[in-house]
């Protein structure tokens, strides 16, 4: 169990605002940190790591102490068993992917860990580039297998594929949850995507303007009482094109457009770039893998 | 006005600079003639003449550098010799005796002199500890001083812990009763004969510039320049 | 035939006077960029006075407190052996004070334009802050570093004031290079001076280029590719 | 008509790549180039806007001659009338945003285009703050209305919104629509949103390697023969519960999440973050304008 | 009481030369900046060559070319009635060779820095190269114009080899504050000289706090709130 309860005072663009997080998280789980830009979360990770302090609160991490104001106990982040993802990957852009790897080794660790983690995050070709000489989504993969070397009791990750197109996105993720499961780790992860939180994450705290608004089941909180039985989207208006008595409005959802016939009633309502619910009565879908 | 352009400019050599007060000033209560003096070494002052320096009268420490400006052309006439020099040796450091014998000593770890390549001074006391036959002895104990001036400051911020200087320094109200002194035995150095000459720089000042010459060579200005230690022919 | 002493005592002193200049201002510019103290602005003025002030008063105050006839001076010679005035020493000791700020200057920009992230990340790794800023912020702010170096070196070898203030113009031991080329001067010597001059306009010319090309021009950073 | 004939070499991470591209661009549309990183965008831009020399080639923008290599023509980037809005916003940071807009103004131009252009825009509350307070949404906003005040022929985006968050991009995409139709713009958008450029696009040019690979109707380009009367869509699978015989497999499908149901076969193949078909035999969709 | 005519000398030979060296700079740094010439890191090198010369080569050559007897000289004394050794104008030409490379390198280093768009969004908007340096990129690069700013006006204060060497130590004329005193020290006044070295610490102590306390500290570029 990670015992969190943070109180920091910041500056924020419209005044001070308090961070005040009060939470209780399960180990071995991977947990989402989401909400606006500027409610707090980079700070919250900061607090954890230990790169900066809090004006009150702990943090009890199983049976060990990490911060503790009450106690003046405030472990560096030297001694705290983390890894930390940062946006801007952070890497060492003096060494080589391999040299990146073999620094974050503690000492006297075995060598073995390093190969392992080349095998594992598929950088066998890029161990001798340096940085620089990498693309984004290399970087982010580096970044990752560095987090782990010292297989940290818990894996901080800020926003860690925001900059990233969609296809490196998804592999990505696939390379965190498989990381993630290999080496046990307790995971929290700051993402403003949708299908990414729900895709990697169990659990999920929203925060706004320093405070906890909501946590809990990340599909449950998305999708509300949306999810059910029916079929049913949501999805944006591309173009309405009459026809006699009906209209064919096009409507984007997701990555698909899809043609729908509305009456003219049905249409007098509707402009292009609203957003619509579809819904079927009866439906039956198929399912098929795309290879 | 205070304007430079509009004084009679005199360089003197760094030795001089104590006695040229005093002389500056009674000549210009006698002619009302203002005076801007440059203190230099003379090598460097001759150097900048040569360069054009806007100079009037230069009073040189030797002959040599008014002897080279009057060949080359810069000067009205011939030098003329205005004083002879004397040179002592002096120390700020009660433990210390200002005589020749001092050189050698182990204590005397730094002794100053002038520059020779810039400062007559520094060659005439070159000279001495040539003719003492002491030179190799002493030559890690030497240091340089650009000019006179540089090696009295080596001397009285006690850097050095004896050094041949200008008799007239320490008979400058100044410097009187600052440390000990002791003239050096005139037979061990040819006389400094110091030189004067009139510059040609600047014209207008033509005049004044002779006006300040035999002021120099009149009686009152050799009482002052003799009261400074230099030796005057009468 | 001209002396090469002046010449290689300048390079010398220069090239002491650099390395011990980047061991001492690594630690001030390093404490610069990181501070939050409200001393700050006051540090880092006393860091630029040199600058400001003439070499010349900078040589006097040194040679009334390095004199061993003073308290200060006499200790040093007394307890450390150490002769500041009429030494290369004393150059060493009054080339680094003049050439302080060109050191601590581009360094501490270097630290304060690297990512914080670079050393946080180092932190999370249990290194302490010693083997990071040696392994990490240090090899990256190489161009910085090496604008330090370039500047105090080549500003030591400019140096003249502090030198004729303390130096005693002692061949083989404190006539460096541009008290010889004065020298010359005032003995017009043009000859001598202007050899001197050539040689070390030259050399330096030589080094900088050298350091220009290898650096592919001084502020451009390394590109990224991504 | 903007005719293009462009021929550059470039440096590119794996050698050298010749950048050639030939296109005939309607007036009056909004079109959309596309393509990977490093496909050249940005490139074609900035020879479009004389920020850049090409080797060989000619821009002819109705009747006039913008570039022309073999007649010597290189109508310098003053006299060209575009509009550019950088994809970092470029906004001079020693000036307020009207100063931004008040700089851009020609000799004699009335000063009624800056208040206009404020209006529609919806800058009045951010007229006198500096750049460097305002978000980047608003700063955005600021980028595109500068970009107007001279009432250019030609505007050119460089990937303008990929910075933003949803909500905010959407609210954008909108006021970029709204300045296309009202200033009766042609206008060159770089964009990666498949839902951007089917929003906000007539036409279509997708860059690979510095050829145009492809080019045409947005709608078309992205839903193949996707789109048809039938309902169906790609989505990944998120999860998948094993009940008695069959699975219930969930689905997300833009930010739906979507229960299907599949037999023991079907989900045989199936495995979770496989991308998926749903496909309806019979369906009657009814739509909804959600508030 | 001491003569101000020193002081007043330094800080109004300071404040010529730093205006005139930011007028000087700003072309060399721009060109240095956005050329892709292959003559950059010669040119580069050509102006950090002050920084390297020791004040008394500077001294010298200007001397020798500036001096009257010779042909340049000559021609400047005879057709523009500017005599260049031993007077003010000389001293303003010769601190601003020496403190070239102080304020060129800042700025250039400022230019390289601007992100490319802002010169080209002022263009697109049809502004020309010189409206846009002056209302874009100059306004931007306050931070490093600062920065040359005072390090020339600081390098100026604190000349003294080339004046020596060309100034002559004229009153009223050239002998500025160094010289001033390196004369008191040298007549053994070292009560002035003090007096001297303490206004000219205070009055520059005071200058820099100022501007490093307005600038919130050197190198701290306005923050962003995005
Ligand atoms: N060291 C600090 N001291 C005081 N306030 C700070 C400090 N660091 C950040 N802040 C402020 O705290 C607030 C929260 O910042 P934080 O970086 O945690 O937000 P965030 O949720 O990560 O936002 P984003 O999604 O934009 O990264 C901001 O208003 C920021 O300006
Ligand atoms: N001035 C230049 N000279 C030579 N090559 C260049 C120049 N500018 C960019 N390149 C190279 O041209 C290629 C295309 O760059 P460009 O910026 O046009 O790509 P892009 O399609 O805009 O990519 P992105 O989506 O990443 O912005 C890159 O490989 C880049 O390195
Ligand atoms: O007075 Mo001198 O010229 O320094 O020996
Ligand atoms: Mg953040
Ligand atoms: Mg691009």
């Amino acid at each position: 169990m990670i015992d969190i309860s943070l109180q920091k005072l910041l500056k924020s663009p419209g005044g001070r605002m308090n961070l005040n997080v009060q939470v209780k998280l399960e180990e071995g789980k991977l947990i989402t940190v989401y909400g606006k830009s500027g409610a707090g979360k980079s700070t919250l990770l900061m607090l954890l790591a230990g790169l900066m302090d809090p004006e009150k609160g702990y943090v009890k991490v199983g049976d060990e102490i990490w911060t503790d104001t009450d106690k003046k106990i405030m472990l560096p982040p030297q001694k705290r068993k983390i890894g930390f993802v940062f946006q801007e990957y952070a890497l060492f852009p003096n060494m080589t992917v391999r040299e990146n790897l073999l620094f974050a080794q503690a000492k006297g660790q075995p060598g073995t860990i390093v190969d392992q983690l080349v095998e594992i995050i598929d950088l066998g070709q890029l161990q001798n580039r340096k940085p620089n000489t990498l693309s984004g989504g290399q970087k982010q993969r580096v970044a990752l297998a560095r987090a782990l070397v010292r297989k940290p009791r818990l894996l901080l990750m800020d926003e860690p594929l925001s900059a990233l197109d969609h296809e490196m996105r998804v592999k990505l993720q696939t390379y965190i949850l498989k990381a993630h499961r290999e080496f046990n780790l307790t995971t929290l992860l700051i993402s403003h995507d949708v299908s990414e939180i729900i895709r990697l994450s169990d659990f999920m705290i929203e925060l706004d303007q320093g405070l906890i608004i909501r946590q809990g089941d990340p599909v449950g909180m998305f999708t509300n009482d949306r999810v059910n039985a029916k079929f049913q989207f949501t999805g944006e208006i591309m173009s309405m094109v009459k026809q006699d008595f009906i209209v064919i409005v096009t409507v984007l959802i997701g990555r698909n457009l899809v043609k729908v016939i509305a009456n003219d009633q049905e249409a007098a309502v509707l402009e292009i770039g609203d957003k619509v619910l579809i819904a079927s009565k009866a439906f039956n879908p198929i399912i098929h893998k795309i290879s | 006005g205070s304007k430079q352009d509009d004084k009679l400019t005199v360089a003197v050599a760094a030795n001089l600079q104590f006695a040229i007060e005093e002389l500056v000033e009674k000549f210009s209560d006698q002619t009302g003639v203002e005076c801007e003096i440059i203190v230099g070494s003379s090598g460097k002052l001759t150097a900048q003449i040569f360069e054009g320096a806007p100079f009037d009268v230069f009073l040189s420490a030797d002959l040599k550098y008014p002897e080279e400006l009057f060949k080359n052309g810069f000067t009205f006439e011939e030098p003329v010799i205005y004083a002879y020099g004397n040179l002592i040796l002096w120390t700020l450091k009660k433990e210390i005796n200002p005589d020749l014998e001092s050189l050698t000593a182990k204590e005397v770890k730094h002794i100053a002199i002038g520059n020779p390549k810039t400062a007559p001074y520094g060659v005439t006391a070159l000279e001495v500890i040539k003719g003492l036959g002491i030179e190799e002895s002493i030559r890690n104990k030497l240091v340089f001083g650009e000019s006179v001036s540089q090696t009295n400051q080596f001397i009285i911020s006690k850097a050095a812990d004896l050094g041949f200087t200008s008799k007239s320094v320490v008979m400058s109200p100044r410097m009187q009763n600052r440390g000990f002194w002791k003239e050096i035995d005139k037979s061990l150095y040819r006389p400094i004969a110091q030189g004067m000459v009139i510059l040609k720089a600047r014209e207008s000042f033509k005049t004044k510039s002779i006006q300040f010459r035999d002021f120099i060579l009149s009686r009152e200005g050799k009482e002052i320049l003799h009261k400074f230690g230099y030796q005057i022919e009468f | 035939m001209i002396d090469w002493n002046p010449l290689l005592i300048t390079f010398k002193l220069a090239l002491i006077t650099t390395i011990l200049l980047l061991l001492i201002a690594i630690p001030i510019a390093y404490w610069l960029a990181n501070t939050r103290s409200r001393l700050k602005p006051v540090a880092e003025t006393f860091v630029s006075m040199p600058l400001v002030l003439p070499p010349t008063v900078i040589g006097f105050y040194m040679l009334l407190a390095l004199s061993p006839s003073n308290g200060f001076g006499n200790w040093l010679d007394e307890w450390l052996g150490l002769r500041l005035v009429f030494s290369f020493e004393g150059l060493v000791l009054g080339s680094i004070i003049y050439s302080l700020p060109f050191m601590v200057h581009p360094i501490q920009a270097g630290f304060a334009n690297l990512s914080p992230s670079l050393k946080n990340a180092s932190y999370v790794m249990g290194k302490s802050k010693l083997t990071t800023l040696i392994r990490v912020l240090l090899p990256n702010i190489k161009p910085s570093l090496i604008t330090g170096i370039i500047l105090a070196f080549a500003h030591t070898i400019g140096e003249f004031g502090v030198v004729l203030m303390i130096g005693g113009n002692l061949s083989g031991k404190t006539r460096v290079a541009s008290i010889a080329i004065y020298d010359e001067v005032e003995s017009l010597n043009y000859g001598a001076a202007n050899t001197y001059s050539l040689i070390l306009f030259g050399i330096t010319f030589a080094i900088l280029l050298m350091v220009y090309l290898i650096n592919g021009g001084y502020f451009n950073k390394t590109e990224g590719h991504d």
